[in-house]
């Protein structure tokens, strides 16, 4: 399967031509190189699915999946204990879907462009990123080795730090895309020195051992696989936007809406959780106890962000902690596997499944909202809830998809959501009860605060004026992508859902993705179903009371009710602001400046102080040189004596 | 009584200090000049002295012979120095000779 | 008797012949207002000195005559390496001539230019003699030839106040030195009954303490011609009172033969008392280096500040008789000619410049590179030549020097020396700085220099650019060098 | 006299043409001639060796030549090339031909600019050539003193004090590295100045005995340090980039401060190992020290120049600190570190430069939405920032990575610290670079002067694509050349291991 080294060559080679030639370029041929070069690869992908599910991926003998190299060379040796740093493609369920994630969503991204971006300044540049993410996203799914995944972890990071800097007049975007990149950079730091522990110790940077003398000096250093993997995690984590690292993502939507839509909402935010499944046999077989730092960072994560998410008035912010909010689920499915045999007895290894659809129907979904945010902002050219409401009537297009994908997020059956965050909160209550209820109160927070979004954008109080000014409208190339991913939401939610409901029983998702690559079939837990539906049902019904109606007395008197509350979920638990602190008052203030003036005038004074004090001996012994004979002479003597007397006493 | 080395010896000392002495202590350069032929003339005991009494053949006292002619040579062109000065500063103290210094 | 002995000191003879002619010349010769004695000054004497120098090659060259060779009884002792310092001597004699041509042709000048030659060149034989004493007699007498005469060049310019200021230093210091030498020879003689080098050295012990004081004494003498603190306090002001063309005659001639005689002497005399010399040389070398550099730093007077050079330079000279080994020998001379290559070549331009413009202050040179960018590149050269900076040839003679010291097991001097020459070059660079970087609102204005001074120019920064990297120098002068 | 003396050989004749040459055109016709040939040798160099090294050829130095210089004193002309010289040497042609482009409308008086700027290459080329202690010494000097003139009379700000500043405090360390070298010398018995004639002695011991490694070793580690930035040695390198001119601050951050690397690695390390195993810790403390404190400092500099000068300080320390971490993998790193810091930094100093000449400040805080105005510079500047904070793809990343997976293979507590401590700087790397691109390019441009500004012109333009197609041809593809350094690198290394 070597063309699928074409995944990443396509949008490699788009990036260069359009970002050396770009600037001769018209708009159009700059969108359609960049597009065509994405289509090339959405089918490619596609096919290699096609190609590794169903007809040379699964192994004739044990009927599970195996990984497939078709590529892999040595790009830097390393000269210590065999060390070499590869590079090569890796294909295995996981990749393979994100292939094909990554792909669907940055084909609707680069569509949905030609309208939201249509006249920019720097569209070429704009193209040549895109086609850089894509580039590097791709490279970070299928990489053979740690050390691959790192580099195109850190040049998923630049282009988001470009991407999120598009627009490089605004203050804001500038601070924005510094504080993403220094943010996930300084993550990356610890992935960094878990990939340096785990290399030492396993000698290879492969994700599984396949050297004896690996496990051998593994069994050596006993807990030092668990730290290396903590330390990743703690690189997962950032870029995935775990508490407390998770300050970037809301101000990342500075960028361009679609940017958000791919990047940090599909694509990029769950490299995370794709590395933390990458290396997943490790977690459950070398560091099973120390896993629920995993689920207890996601858990709380996901609290916080929907806490937060309940207040914002952006809607781009809502969107962005949702984001957030929904991936700590992926994280805690993830933490809650205990095993890696799947199989109705073993609901132990669901997370895993669950962890990996979630991240799918996510991507879909969560791009379709923040694509459908996209055309209502250019549509009323501003994210605050207050200039909206009420654009039903203006954008149905856009009010139909947005609607099925906040019900796809609630967990309304037959939607895609649904399915995966019934297998997710079944994984949970498999691990422990609290966890589960906790997963499911926070399911409900997700509902509200997705149709409070809802209501306030298409319901509510219509903001009269500004409509009138200039009456929002939808573009047709915007609203394609829009409609294709709600049907896809639709689709894999209606045929999950009856299927997980024994309907029929065909393929699942479950069969193409567990945690042994063995065939799952997704079977739901009637009860857990249900609850999650009801709870789910009734945070709607809740939204619906307080947010739709064109007055909303019940919201006002809750926000008087608990002014500080409200204030500080509004102000995001000031977190932003302990950073600020901590950053300049300390770091910068105690630490840099101290520095600099040390060098300054400690070590720099010590050496001028040498020139200085020749000087001033100059100046001191010229007296010396008195201009009177006499004295020259007696010095003569003198020195002469001294010089007897020191051959004497010597 | 026979006369030993050492009076000389002592002799020459003292005049070497003397010169010294009078190099150190005299603002005229004539005197200056004069006390250096004190420290010459010091040297020039030693080796008449030492050849006499201590040493064989004649090697000191051709030396002596020698500074001495020499000592005069240098004093002559010290003093046509000194006469030079004279023209200039009207007169001849050796701490006036300080314009070059540090 | 035996008259052939006059051949063995051949280049004294020929230098004596010169002196006679250029005597004779001098006399029959009229003089006129404006070129003063005409040819004079200064092609003839260049010439008579130059064959000297190359007949004195002869014994060299040609294996028919011996080098080796006493005369007088062995008060006159020839060797090799004393024909190699003699022709370096003379050489650097002719570049001096080449500096003076343009001074003596001032009118005041005019019917004095006879005198100068010949009184330098008396200078120069004097050092012969010392050079080549084997005797403290012919030693002595060599000595006072060379610093008698001297006095009357440094009062040469008679109007001068400052130069008769500096001949009065100039003679009492330098009386009262042989003075307190002639005590200390005269304690050898002594204690040891003789004054020849060879007689004496067996009779000399660590334990005598009369021969350790004159030890001292005569290092007093000696230093004090190669101007080592404590004895060099003359130096700057003779250096800054002197007409420059003597100034630098004093910079480097008088000083490198005194340093050979210096070493000489060590290596055949004292000997068996190497040791007590060693640490004497120790602290005076330390001594010399850092304050020469120290008082250098502050100079203003440009010929003040090369007198300061010149005493730390002959503190690294100096290195070399620490131990008084071969290697040693071969660093001294061979710093010697390179010192003497540079250090004639700044005064080169520092005595054109004062003849042009009468500038004599480094402040002066500000801006020189721009009003005149190829005296001050060649003056550049010298001055890093002067500072060890490859790949011109100080940097081969101190990185020799040095070694010869650090073989001879003086590690920590070598070190003191080494961080010291940061120091000079720090200063170096000052004249450096002046001359490229610091502006300047009246410029000493464009000139051109004539054809004497192009030519001593060109000899010297041939000398600076090349006595280094060709190694055929080192290596000649290092198969006559001798020593303990 | 073999093709390796042509490197001193063409800058001899390029001094000797720009003697010669009148006028400005003809300068720039010998030095674009001169600089290009020497860029075709390096390349031919290197393909050659490589070839030869494929080739079986395992000599320790390839093209060796040899003829006695200084008979009495068995100095002798010396030289040869392995793996680290051909890398080096290929920076340095690289650093010249472009340095010749960015200094190509400097005035006053371009000729002797020019005279100097090639004495300071001979120095540099004739270093990385030599193999003879002397020769390495003297060559080392040769490039350290032009650097004055160069300072002096062609820089900017308070060029006088930081010309004097760097000139005297690296002819400092060049006291002590003589010192050094005289002890290495005398203490191998006097009888050799070749470097691997005194490493690779005959019989068990080495020659010079432990007590007397332990005194050279620090000499010789500092007098080259000085020129590495050693910590706490490392002041003139701020002040002395601020004020030299463009092409000048290009040479001395890219080359020169490499001699000193390379002179630790091939002198202190490869002729002292035991002193190198005992003491390492000493300098690994003061490494480590520089990488943290330079980048720290970079913090909160607002002259772009002096910005640099610090990430130097800290990217050098780096260098040293990857040497004395003593495995192959950090060294190779180390050298693959000189190589990418010496590219990344002279693209910076020359756009810095190139900002400079048009803005007439050099202050973040004064400018704003360059970007706009100067594109071409502005994205090239990104360039060398993501090349700074080693952005995969470009140099810095193999080189850092090398650097910090092979210190990680010392498997004691205090190694590892100290790397721990060394990956941090990659983070702060990140910080100043962006608060500065961020400062002065982004934005919108309000100062009416800065609007009238134009991009680069053409040479500009060259220069500066070179030196990116350079960094970029090291990101993608390192591993030919990784392994051209290894190759070299490993026997000395493990002869250091087995002198302990």
């Amino acid at each position: 399967m070597t063309y699928t080294l074409f995944i990443i060559l396509l949008p490699l080679i788009s990036f260069l031509v359009l970002g050396i030639a770009g600037k001769w370029f018209s708009h159009k041929t700059a969108g359609w190189i960049g597009t065509l070069a994405l289509a090339g690869v959405t089918v490619l992908s596609y096919y290699a699915a096609y190609e590794y599910f169903f007809v040379i991926g699964r192994d004739a003998v044990t009927g599970a999946f195996e990984r497939q190299v078709p590529i892999n060379f040595c790009w830097l040796p390393f000269f210590d204990q065999g060390l070499h740093f590869d590079m090569g493609i890796l294909l295995d369920p996981i990749s393979v879907m994100m292939l094909i994630v990554i792909s669907t969503v940055s084909f609707m991204v680069h569509i949905y462009s030609f309208g939201y971006m249509k006249g920019e300044k720097g569209f070429q540049r704009y193209y040549a990123f895109l086609s850089l993410f894509t580039m590097s996203m791709l490279g970070l799914v299928v990489a053979t080795n740690i050390f691959q995944m790192y580099l195109f972890w850190e040049l998923v990071g630049v282009s988001s730090y470009l991407l999120i800097g598009f627009y490089y007049t605004s203050p804001a975007a500038i601070a924005a895309s510094k504080k993403a990149f220094i943010v996930t950079r300084f993550a990356d730091l610890f992935f960094l020195i878990g990939i340096l522990i785990y290399g030492f110790y396993t000698g290879s940077f492969a994700f599984v051992f396949d050297t004896p003398e690996g496990l051998a000096s593994y069994a050596q250093a006993g807990f030092i696989l668990p730290l290396a993997l903590t330390l990743m995690f703690i690189g997962g984590a950032g870029k995935s936007a775990m508490f407390p690292l998770h300050i970037w993502l809301p101000d990342a939507m500075e960028g361009p809406t679609p940017v958000s839509a791919l990047i940090h909402a599909a694509t990029m935010v769950v490299a995370g959780v794709f590395q933390v499944a990458r290396l997943f046999p490790l977690w459950v077989t070398y560091a099973q106890d120390w896993m629920p730092i995993i689920i207890w960072v996601g858990v709380f994560t996901a609290f916080y962000a929907a806490a937060v998410a309940c207040a914002q008035s952006d809607i781009k912010r809502v969107l962005a902690f949702s984001t957030i909010s929904q991936i700590a689920f992926m994280m805690v499915a993830l933490g809650v596997c205990t095993e890696l045999q799947t199989g109705h007895e073993h609901v132990g290894s669901v997370g895993y499944m669950a962890s990996m659809f979630h991240l799918f129907t996510h991507a879909m979904f969560k791009a379709c909202l923040f694509l459908g945010a996209g055309c209502i902002i250019h549509a009323v050219h501003s994210n605050e809830m207050n200039a909206m409401g009420g654009l039903r009537k203006y954008l149905p297009l856009t009010h139909i998809t947005f609607l099925v994908s906040c019900l796809a997020i609630s967990g309304i059956p037959f939607f895609s959501g649904f399915s995966s965050k019934d297998e997710i909160i079944t994984a949970c209550m498999a691990y422990s009860p609290a966890v589960g209820y906790i997963m499911t109160g926070i399911a409900a927070m997700t509902a509200f605060y997705m149709f409070r979004l809802y209501y306030g954008i298409f319901w509510g109080t219509e903001n009269k004026e500004l409509h009138a000014a200039h009456h929002p409208h939808e573009t047709k190339v915007m609203t394609w992508p829009l409609i294709i991913l709600s049907i896809i939401t639709v689709g894999v939610g209606a045929y999950t859902t009856l299927a997980g409901f024994g309907m029929f029983d065909g393929y699942s998702f479950g069969s193409l993705i567990s945690a042994d690559g063995q065939d799952y079939r997704i079977h739901f837990d009637t009860s857990v179903a249900l609850t999650s539906t009801i709870v789910a049902i009734c945070a709607i019904g809740l939204a619906t009371w307080i947010f739709k109606g064109e007055r909303q007395p019940i919201a006002d008197k809750l926000y008087a009710t608990f002014p500080r509350l409200h204030r500080w979920a509004y102000k995001r638990f000031y977190m932003d602001e302990v950073y600020q602190f901590v950053t300049h008052k300390i770091i910068f203030a105690c630490v840099s400046k101290p520095i600099a003036w040390f060098d300054r005038h400690v070590v720099d004074g010590f050496f001028n102080f040498l020139a200085w004090g020749t000087n001033a001996t100059s100046n001191g012994i010229k007296t010396l040189q008195s201009g009177r004979v006499q004295q020259y002479a007696l010095v003569y003597l003198v020195g002469t004596i001294l010089l007897i007397a020191m051959l004497l006493i010597f | 009584m026979n006369i030993t080395i050492d009076y000389f010896l002592i002799l020459s000392a003292v005049m070497l200090g003397a010169g010294m002495y009078g190099f150190f202590t005299r603002r005229n350069t004539l005197a200056i000049l004069i006390s250096i032929e004190l420290i010459l003339n010091a040297a020039d005991i030693n080796f008449a002295a030492f050849n006499r009494l201590c040493q064989t053949g004649i090697e000191g006292y051709v030396f002596t012979l020698f500074s001495i002619a020499i000592s005069a040579a240098e004093t002559a062109i010290a003093i046509a120095v000194m006469i030079n000065i004279y023209r200039m500063l009207k007169n001849n103290y050796v701490d006036e000779l300080d314009t070059l210094k540090w | 008797m035996d008259y052939s002995q006059f051949l063995n000191m051949g280049q004294e003879l020929s230098l004596l012949a010169v002196i006679l002619i250029l005597f004779v010349a001098d006399l029959f010769m009229c003089t006129d207002r404006k070129s003063g004695k005409g040819v004079l000054n200064t092609p003839l004497p260049v010439i008579l000195l130059t064959v000297h120098t190359l007949l004195g090659l002869a014994p060299l060259v040609c294996p028919c005559c011996v080098a080796d060779a006493t005369a007088f009884g062995g008060m006159y002792v020839s060797s090799n390496m004393a024909i190699v310092v003699k022709t370096i001597l003379s050489i650097g004699t002719i570049i001096v001539f080449l500096t003076a041509h343009e001074w003596l042709k001032q009118p005041e000048m005019a019917n004095k230019q006879g005198e100068y030659y010949t009184l330098t060149l008396f200078t120069l034989l004097g050092m012969y003699f010392m050079v080549s004493a084997g005797h403290f007699l012919m030693f002595f007498i060599g000595l006072e030839l060379a610093s008698v005469p001297m006095t009357a060049l440094i009062a040469y310019s008679k109007r001068s106040q400052e130069s008769a200021e500096a001949a009065a230093k100039y003679i009492l210091t330098a009386l009262f030195s042989s003075g307190l030498m002639l005590y200390g020879i005269s304690l050898l003689y002594g204690t040891t009954g003789t004054l020849y080098f060879e007689q004496m050295a067996p009779q000399i012990s660590a334990t005598n303490l009369v021969q350790l004081a004159a030890l001292v004494l005569f290092i007093g003498g000696i230093g004090f011609k190669i101007s080592l603190v404590p004895f060099h306090l003359w130096t700057a002001d003779a250096y800054q009172g002197a007409p420059t063309a003597v100034t630098s005659y004093l910079s480097v001639i008088s000083k490198g033969a005194a340093a050979f005689v210096l070493f000489v002497v060590l290596y055949k005399v004292f000997a068996p008392i190497i040791d007590q010399a060693n640490l004497l040389f120790f602290w005076i070398i330390i001594f010399s280096i850092t304050l020469a550099n120290i008082f250098a730093v502050r100079q203003k007077n440009i010929k003040r500040f090369m007198a300061f050079s010149a005493i730390s330079q002959a503190g690294y000279l100096v290195l070399g008789v620490m131990g008084a080994t071969p290697q040693g020998m071969t660093a001294i001379v061979y710093y010697l000619l390179v010192y003497m290559v540079a250090n004639l070549g700044v005064f080169l331009i520092i005595s054109i410049t004062e003849q042009r413009s009468g500038k004599l202050l480094i402040s002066d040179y500000n801006g020189f590179y721009r009003t005149n960018p190829k005296l001050s590149f060649l003056m550049t050269l010298a001055l890093f030549s002067l500072a060890g900076i490859p790949p011109f040839a100080g940097f081969f003679s101190k990185f020799f020097m040095f070694m010869a010291a650090f073989k001879a097991g003086f590690v920590v001097l070598v070190l003191i020396a080494l961080v010291n020459t940061v120091i000079s070059l720090y200063y170096y660079l000052l004249i450096v700085k002046a001359m490229y970087i610091n502006p300047s609102d009246e410029p000493i204005p464009t000139f051109k220099s004539d054809g004497y001074t192009k030519l001593g120019l060109v000899l010297c920064t041939l000398g600076v650019v090349l006595i280094g990297i060709i190694s055929w120098f080192y290596s000649y002068i290092d198969q006559f060098s001798f020593g303990l | 006299m073999n093709f390796l003396s042509l490197f001193v050989l063409i800058p001899l004749l390029m001094l000797l043409g720009l003697w010669l040459a009148k006028g400005v055109k003809a300068v720039r016709g010998v030095m674009v001639v001169g600089s290009s040939l020497l860029l075709v040798l390096a390349t031919y160099l290197t393909i050659d060796f490589l070839a030869q090294r494929a080739g079986g050829n395992t000599a320790e130095m390839l093209y060796q030549a040899s003829f006695t210089w200084f008979e009495p004193l068995n100095i002798s002309y010396r030289v040869g090339v392995d793996g680290i010289s051909v890398a080096m040497l290929l920076l340095s042609a690289v650093i010249v031909f472009t340095g010749t482009f960015v200094s190509w409308k400097l005035s006053p008086n371009l000729k002797d600019y020019f005279l100097w700027f090639t004495l300071l290459s001979m120095g540099v080329f004739g270093f990385f050539i030599s193999i003879d202690m002397f020769m390495m010494f003297m060559f080392y000097e040769i490039a350290l003193i032009p650097m004055y003139l160069l300072i002096g009379v062609w820089g900017t700000g308070q060029k006088e004090y930081s010309a004097m500043k760097l000139t005297l405090m690296l002819m400092g360390g060049s006291a002590f590295l003589m010192l050094g070298i005289f002890g290495i010398f005398y203490g191998a018995g006097g009888q050799t100045m070749n470097i691997l004639d005194i490493a690779n002695h005959t019989g068990g011991a080495h020659p010079i005995d432990f007590a007397g490694q332990c005194i050279w070793f620090p000499l010789t580690f500092v007098g080259f340090g000085v020129l590495g930035a050693l910590f706490p040695f490392h002041t003139w390198s701020p002040d002395g980039h601020a004020s030299a001119p463009t092409a000048v601050s290009m040479l001395h951050a890219g080359v020169l401060m490499k001699l000193g690397g390379y002179g630790c690695f091939r002198i202190a390390i490869f002729l002292l190992p035991e002193a190198a195993n005992e003491l390492n810790w000493i300098f690994l403390i003061l490494t480590g020290i520089s990488v943290v404190y330079g980048a720290m400092s970079a913090c909160v500099q607002t002259d772009l120049k002096y910005i640099n000068a610090y990430s130097s300080v800290s990217h050098c320390g780096l260098v040293l600190f990857g040497i004395l971490m003593l495995t192959t993998t950090s060294t190779t790193g180390a050298v693959l570190q000189m190589l990418s810091h010496g590219l990344m930094t002279a693209l910076f100093f020359a756009l810095i430069g190139m900002i400079y000449g048009r803005t007439h400040t050099r202050d973040v805080r004064l400018m704003t939405g360059l970007m706009q105005i100067m594109p071409f510079l502005g994205v090239c500047f990104v360039i060398a920032g993501l090349a700074n904070l080693g952005l995969p793809g470009l140099s810095g990343f193999v080189a850092e990575m090398s650097i910090f997976v092979g210190s990680f293979q010392n498997a004691d507590t205090f190694h590892r610290v100290l790397t721990v401590m060394a990956t941090c700087s990659i983070v702060v790397a990140a910080v100043y670079i962006l608060r500065m691109v961020g400062k002065m390019l982004y934005g919108v441009c309000t100062d009416e002067h800065h609007l009238k500004l134009t991009d680069a012109t053409w040479e500009e333009r060259f220069a500066v694509i070179c030196l990116i197609a350079c960094i970029a041809g090291i990101g993608l593809f390192p591993s030919w050349i990784s392994s051209m350094i290894s190759d070299s690198v490993a026997p000395i290394i493990d002869a250091v291991k087995q002198a302990i």
